[in-house]
């Protein structure tokens, strides 16, 4: 399976690049898991996007442009996403004074 | 009449309970009651003419009729009446107004729901009786656990909820394997034939392999077991009993106990007949019938509360009615047919009975009560004969079921018939004390002495029980020779495609050992 | 030969006149009076008059019936159908009544007998509130002992046997508020149904045997169906043994009889005495051939009936109520006539059945009019309420004798016939009996037999002694009230008295047999019954079982019947006079016994042993059946599975915790999973 | 030579500035932190030869995003140190767990000779042609405003949902 990815393609650098891009993604997800504040959650979730746009990057070398394409998408639906989510805070924080994740159960009726 | 040369008796008599019901729901409160009674009234009068009407010399299916209902499937409104259906027809349309009218002075909350329910329970139960598609008889089955669960529910007592849901859960779980089992034969009858049909004929014609058979009859026969209720499957039966207003559970004990047997008469034996003659298969069946029998009686024997002690008799009762169905001869099959009637009588009474006492005292633990024959002789007279006909004492309707159906399976299983005679021991040991210890001793509570004797209505009310109980104690014949035709139809069945029915019919056909018979018809 | 008489009549074919009125006149008046019971509660004269009259009524049809027989030659039966009661496949089972020499002098002894106590009873019960009621089971009772000895087969036969059970049922819980007399009410019927159970066992046998059950049909090809000896036949009349021990109160189901005298004394003598209780007996005189056939259970029921016979006697020597000694007694001399019927003697096991029903009716309705007595002086006499005790106490009574001379005189009558004294009714019975259980090669059951008659001697004179003779102790011992109160009993219930004890007198005359060497021999009797036990008889003779005309020690039957009867004078000479001039306690100031006769007092403490052994456990299995299997097992599982999948629910439900934090290690434990399956 | 340090240097700073990140208690100095990544990303997204999205991850990210967050931070006055905020030891567990999965995957993906294989094309030859060709900007912009025009209108309508919702979640209920 892993040699049908063709991983060659990318040169040495593009190889560090995904290496770089996994380890970032895998300290948003640790992140994400032992943090209670949404903010610092939320930056882990950044994190995360970023180290996706390094990969798509790296695979940009390989496949043509399109990769970067795809990273000018991302960084848009990042700001949205940062602008409403950090919306979404304020709105909690207002009712709850408190932005600890473990404290709100929304999503359950 | 007409109508009782066709399709339309039965069909009304699907039909009637359904307007009833809804006439009930949108008529004033107060009126419910008078509706209900008047449409049972009805549907009894215009059912008994079927008794003379059926032609008993005829073994196949009467006023038969079978309309298209969903054609792609094969599936169609196909109804008829045979000698094994007639008598639990008849004993359904009996016992409805009778249920109505016990319940007149006992249910005082929601009454229009309460009679809506008795009556699309009517429906469902005499739709389960007639149904000849496999589908059709399905949703009646189904269509008949939803009143039942309401009634147990909401006009139950105080563990009505628990009692509800486990009767409900406990049917459902057996019928759902039921409809697998209908589906599978359905399929089967598509890959025979390559058309789709639910109908009863077209599976009486399949051919299905032993094996099959087995897993098949498996399904059927959990789903009935659960009904009947046989061992181990009977503990659904005590609570909803308890639970249950007094008209639940004169129509639970007195027609709904029947559609398990009903359903191994008419679907799991003569459908598959090689499984339900296969060895292990009767064995199975004819020990847990006589650990019905036996277990029954013995834990009625020690219950305090009247009404479950009752319940328990059920599962003795439809126990002697499972070993005469696997007894597989004639005497064992229609003393099994009468004794469901006869069960029906005597227990739905005995609820009856117990219902009358309870709306007086609001107890029914038999401790409560003592020496009450001084103040309600009609009440002490009455529960006595009926006392009397459950334990099945000659001379009621009781000892003629219970008496043929221990003939019938003594000629095929000899020691199975005679532990479960031993059975007549246990009944007086369950049924004596019980009368014994609410009618008899010293009447020495005070609430006990300020009792009412029966009024007229419910004196009214037991006369038709009572009557019957005589009636086909000493008279069985015409209920007997309704049921004949039909039942040797089957027994010929089960030889032809049976393993081990030949040796029972062989065992009929040769002529008696002695040529005779008595001498009043001899000279 | 008095015999000559009954033959030369013409040998006209016999049909029976009305047969169906012999059973409607009694059900009518169960009817009518069941009827009052509820509607007229108070009027006493429309009971009194249906009552007995219902009886007389039926007991002259079966005399017109009776005669017609005698003077018709019939050999076989004549069957008289009413309708037929059920038909399924090969098995059809009509209403059809059995007239035969054997049911005909059944029906004579219930109808008769039955009379004469229904008409005692008009006086005994005259104050009872439940006198209609009491009425209305009495002619049920009646009702059922026909159909149980008219039932042309088994299950008609049955449905007596089971209804006689229910009016006995109904009658010893008569008074139902006293919680030990429904008690005994009970156990009768559960008692009886140990060997209904057995005699419907034996029932599905015999059609599977014979394919029919029809007593005429299997009687006839008995002896060439069955295998003489054979295990099937064994085991059928084994089976309707168990049977006839319930009904008959045998060992082991005797116990219910004693307990039985809850019931009205009149009942005790209709049913615990003259009828229903016999009923055993009856069904095996009528089933002989099929005992013929089976050694083994002839041994079976000989053993068991001469065992019984004893065993019962010495309980009856140490009990103080009255009707308990009668009881026991009863209990004694059905043992007789089981061991009559054992041995192959079937003729004179009905024969004392007879004879049995004459004096133990007679001592029973005399035991019922001191008991009046007593119980009517204490009423009315006794302020004293320490005078109040048990009026069926034997100590409570003494000295009669000056105050109820016809009673006395009735009551000595029926005691020297029991006791077997010649020339009463007993003698000829009793002694018939003994010689036969020796004739018939059972030297040991004849010695039993023997030894029982000497101590049925003994509790008899006990009984008129303790109540009849010495001095009066009903108000204690020195008081004079005894004869301000006590009296003589109106003339409804000492003339039947009378009547039987006439019938004690005379009733064994009809069969004096030739070994007696009297100067007048009858066998009347004998020629009577000998249709019906002819096919018996015959296999006997066939398998070569005869009469040995000698009795086990040497010695001819008239020998030993001067013996019998001059030991049975003796005994009554010695106890009379030994306790007569013995001090007897009353009730109160009574002390148990000590010692062997304890043991007796108490009943061998069977009871106990039965409750312990049988009673106890059996409960304990049943409660355990429900609060274990049932409750905990069973509804364990179910509710079990319940739990289960709320538990299951539950669980998921946690995971819905609504916290954004667990739905991402959810999210990422997917991923992880996705990306580990597929990458 | 100085390409590879320089990239590595790179790498390593964005991975340690990572850790140190998620392991800040204070909010601040994760969002500095942060930043840093974003400039060490910057970097190796030049030397990958994506010098446009180099560039607009340094403005987008490092600056507007990052000072959105900060500003919040300051707004509802997180800024102090809360030792509530990192989860226990068995948080850490699950997170460590999945971290070490994600990380075992990707060694999965690396067994086997894919790494060794040599490339024919050597890597970003024909990027860096397109770029010579067309500009630094031309090779974005290009398929941008041709190819995938109507997703970049498309999201210029998220980016206007996006303003609507956050004045609407924003605003004061009694304003």
């Amino acid at each position: 399976m892993s040699q049908s990815l063709g991983l060659a393609g990318l040169g040495e650098p593009g190889l560090i690049a995904v290496f770089v891009s996994a380890i970032l993604f895998a300290i948003g997800v640790i992140g994400v898991m032992i943090r209670r504040n949404a903010i610092i959650v939320f930056m882990c979730i950044e994190l995360m996007l970023n180290a996706a746009n390094i990969a798509l990057v790296a695979f940009s070398r390989m496949h043509g442009v399109e990769g970067q394409i795809f990273v000018f998408f991302v960084m848009a639906v990042a700001a949205a996403e940062a602008a409403v989510g950090l919306a979404i805070i304020i709105a909690i924080f207002r009712h709850y004074e408190v932005v600890d994740l473990d404290r709100f159960r929304l999503l359950k009726w | 009449m007409a109508i009782y040369d066709s399709h339309w008796i039965l069909t009304l008599l699907i039909l009637i309970p359904v307007f009833g019901g809804m006439a009930c729901l949108v008529l004033p409160e107060a009126r419910a009651k008078h509706v209900a009674l008047v449409t049972t009234t009805v549907l009894f009068v215009l059912s008994l003419p079927l008794f003379w009407t059926f032609d008993q010399s005829e073994a196949g299916f009467q006023n038969v009729v079978s309309i298209p209902w969903i054609d792609a499937w094969g599936i169609s409104y196909s109804v008829g009446i045979d000698g094994i259906s007639i008598l639990m027809v008849l004993l359904t349309t009996f016992i409805m107004p009778l249920a109505v009218a016990g319940s007149f002075s006992y249910i005082t909350k929601r009454e229009r729901a309460f009679y809506a329910m008795l009556l699309f329970l009517t429906t469902g139960m005499i739709g389960v009786f007639v149904a000849l598609d496999l589908f059709l008889f399905y949703v009646f089955w189904e269509i008949m656990l939803i009143p039942m669960y309401f009634l147990i529910g909401v006009w139950g007592g105080e563990r009505r909820i628990y009692s509800a849901v486990k009767f409900f859960l406990y049917t459902a779980a057996g019928s759902l394997l039921m409809l697998v089992a209908i589906v599978a034969l359905a399929y089967l009858n598509h890959t025979a034939t390559g058309t789709w049909s639910f109908a009863y004929d077209e599976f009486l014609a399949l051919e299905i392999a032993g094996r099959t058979q087995l897993w098949l009859f498996t399904g059927f026969a959990l789903a009935f077991a659960i009904k009947v209720p046989m061992f181990p499957f009977h503990t659904w039966l005590p609570d909803a009993h308890v639970e249950a207003p007094t008209a639940g559970s004169v129509v639970l004990a007195g027609v709904l106990l029947k559609m398990g047997i009903y359903g191994f008469l008419r679907f799991a034996l003569p459908l598959l007949p090689q499984a339900a003659t296969h060895p292990t298969v009767l064995s199975v069946m004819l020990m847990l019938g006589l650990i019905g029998i036996l277990y029954g009686a013995w834990v009625a024997a020690v219950q305090p509360d009247a009404k479950k002690l009752v319940a328990y008799t059920s599962v003795a009762h439809l126990g002697f009615i499972v070993i005469g169905v696997f007894g597989l001869t004639t005497q064992g099959i229609e003393g099994g047919i009468l004794q469901m009637v006869n069960h029906g009588v005597s227990t739905g009474a005995l609820f009856l009975l117990i219902g009358m006492l309870y709306e007086r005292r609001h107890t029914r633990e038999i401790a409560d009560f003592g020496g009450i024959a001084k103040v309600m002789p009609v009440f002490a007279f009455a529960l006595v004969v009926v006392g009397l006909s459950s334990i099945g004492l000659p001379g009621t309707n009781g000892f003629v079921g219970e008496f043929l159906i221990l003939v019938g399976t003594f000629q095929t299983h000899p020691w199975i018939a005679a532990i479960a005679a031993t059975g007549v021991i246990f009944a007086a040991c369950y049924m004596l004390p019980m009368v014994q210890r609410m009618l008899f001793n010293s009447l020495d509570r005070d609430e006990n002495r300020q009792l009412l004797d029966l009024n007229r209505r419910e004196r009214l009310i037991l006369v038709p029980f009572l009557v019957l109980i005589v009636l086909m104690g000493v008279w069985p014949g015409p209920f007997l020779n309704r049921t004949r035709a039909s039942v040797d139809a089957l027994l010929v069945r089960m030889q032809t495609a049976g393993t081990v029915g030949a040796e029972v019919v062989r065992q009929r056909q040769e002529p008696p050992p002695v040529a005779f018979r008595s001498n009043a018809e001899g000279e | 030969m008095v015999s000559q008489v009954f033959q030369e009549g013409a040998a006209t074919n016999f049909h029976p006149v009305l047969p169906f009125l012999i059973l409607l006149f009694p059900l009518l008046g169960a009817l009518i009076n069941g009827c009052g019971a509820f509607l007229w509660r108070n009027d006493k004269m429309v009971p009194a008059l249906i009552g007995p009259g219902a009886l007389i009524a039926a007991f002259i049809v079966v005399l017109l019936n009776f005669l017609g027989m005698s003077s018709a030659e019939l050999h076989g039966a004549e069957i008289s159908h009413l309708w037929t009661w059920i038909e399924s496949g090969d098995l059809r089972i009509g209403v059809d009544l059995q007239f035969d020499q054997l049911s005909m002098l059944m029906c004579l002894i219930i109808t008769g007998v039955g009379s004469l106590i229904h008409i005692y009873s008009v006086a005994y019960m005259r104050e009872d509130p439940g006198f209609s009621r009491y009425f209305a089971y009495l002619n049920l009772f009646v009702f059922f002992m026909l159909i149980l000895v008219l039932g042309a087969s088994l299950p008609l036969m049955f449905v007596g046997w089971e209804g006689v059970g229910l009016c006995s049922y109904l009658l010893i819980g008569f008074w139902y508020d006293n919680k030990d007399f429904a008690n005994a009410g009970k156990k009768a019927f559960i008692v009886n149904r140990i060997g209904d159970a057995g005699f419907l066992i034996a029932m599905f046998m015999l059609y599977v045997a014979f394919g029919t059950l029809d007593f005429v049909p299997i009687v006839e090809s008995a002896g060439g169906q069955l295998a003489y000896g054979g295990l099937l036949v064994t085991g059928i009349t084994l089976l309707l043994f168990l049977g006839c021990t319930g009904k008959s109160a045998q060992i082991p189901l005797y116990t219910w009889l004693p307990d039985a005298m809850a019931g009205p004394t009149p009942v005790s003598a209709l049913i615990h005495a003259a009828t229903m209780v016999t009923a055993g007996v009856y069904l095996i005189a009528r089933l002989s051939v099929l005992f013929a056939l089976a050694p083994v259970s002839q041994g079976v029921v000989a053993a068991v009936g001469a065992g019984t016979a004893l065993f019962a006697a010495t309980i009856a020597i140490q009990q103080y109520d009255i009707k308990k000694v009668l009881a026991y007694s009863t209990i004694s001399q059905l043992g007789y006539m089981f061991l009559a019927v054992g041995v192959g003697a079937y003729t004179a096991g009905v024969f004392h059945l007879m004879t049995h029903a004459f004096f133990k009716a007679l001592l029973f309705l005399g035991a019922g009019a001191v008991i009046h007595t007593v119980h009517h002086a204490w009423d009315h006499g006794g302020g004293d309420a320490h005078h109040h005790g048990d009026p069926n106490d034997m100590r409570n009574h003494g000295g009669m004798k000056a105050f109820m001379p016809k009673t006395w005189i009735f009551m000595w009558v029926a005691t020297l016939a029991i006791a077997g004294v010649a020339p009463f009714a007993g003698f000829f019975s009793k002694d018939e009996i003994i010689w036969n259980a020796g004739g018939f090669g059972y030297p040991i059951l004849w010695g039993v037999a023997l030894v029982t008659a000497v101590l049925t001697a003994i509790y008899m004179t006990r009984l008129m002694v303790m109540t009849f003779h010495g001095k009066n102790r009903t108000f204690g011992h020195d008081s004079t009230d005894g004869a301000k109160h006590i009296h003589e009993v109106p003339a409804l219930m000492w003339v039947p008295l009378g009547v039987l004890a006439v019938l004690s007198f005379v009733g064994g005359w009809v069969n004096i047999p030739e070994g007696l060497s009297l100067p007048i021999h009858v066998d009347w009797f004998h020629h009577w019954l000998e249709p019906v036990f002819e096919p018996a008889l015959l296999v006997a003779e066939e398998h070569g079982i005869h009469v040995a005309h000698a009795s086990p020690v040497g010695g001819g039957e008239a020998l030993w019947a001067g013996i019998s009867t001059l030991l049975a004078v003796i005994a009554v000479v010695v106890t009379f006079r030994t306790l007569r001039a013995r001090a007897v306690p009353t009730e109160a100031e009574a002390t148990p016994p000590t010692g062997f006769a304890r043991l007796l007092y108490d009943k061998w403490y069977v009871d106990e042993l039965y409750d312990r052994m049988i009673v106890r456990p059996s409960l304990a299995l049943w409660r355990g059946c429900w609060k274990i299997v049932d409750t905990a097992i069973i509804d364990g599982i179910v509710n079990g599975v319940g739990q289960g999948t709320k538990l299951l629910g539950w669980a998921g439900g946690q995971i819905q915790s609504g916290r954004v934090t667990t739905y991402l290690v959810m999210f990422m434990l997917g991923v992880l999973l996705v990306l580990g399956v597929l990458g | 030579m100085m390409y590879d340090f320089l990239f590595q240097f790179f790498a390593a700073t964005a991975i340690l500035a990572g850790v140190i990140m998620v392991t800040r208690k204070n909010p601040v100095s994760a969002v500095i932190f942060l930043v840093v990544v974003f400039f060490a990303t910057s970097g190796m997204f030049l030397m990958l030869d994506a010098h446009y999205i180099a560039a607009i991850n340094l403005i987008l990210y490092g600056g507007a995003i990052m000072v959105l967050f900060l500003f919040v931070i300051m707004l509802l006055n997180l800024g102090h140190t809360d030792s509530e905020d990192l989860r226990g030891p068995f948080g850490g567990l699950i997170g460590g767990a999945v971290a070490i999965g994600f990380l075992g995957l990707l060694a999965r993906l690396l067994v086997g000779d894919a790494p060794a294989a040599a490339s024919v094309v050597p890597a970003g030859e024909a990027l860096r042609a397109a770029t010579a060709e067309q500009g630094i900007i031309g090779v974005v912009a290009r398929p941008l405003f041709g190819e995938y025009f109507m997703v970049l209108q498309v999201t210029g309508v998220l980016l206007l949902a996006a303003i609507v919702g956050t004045i609407l979640l924003a605003q004061r209920k009694h304003a």
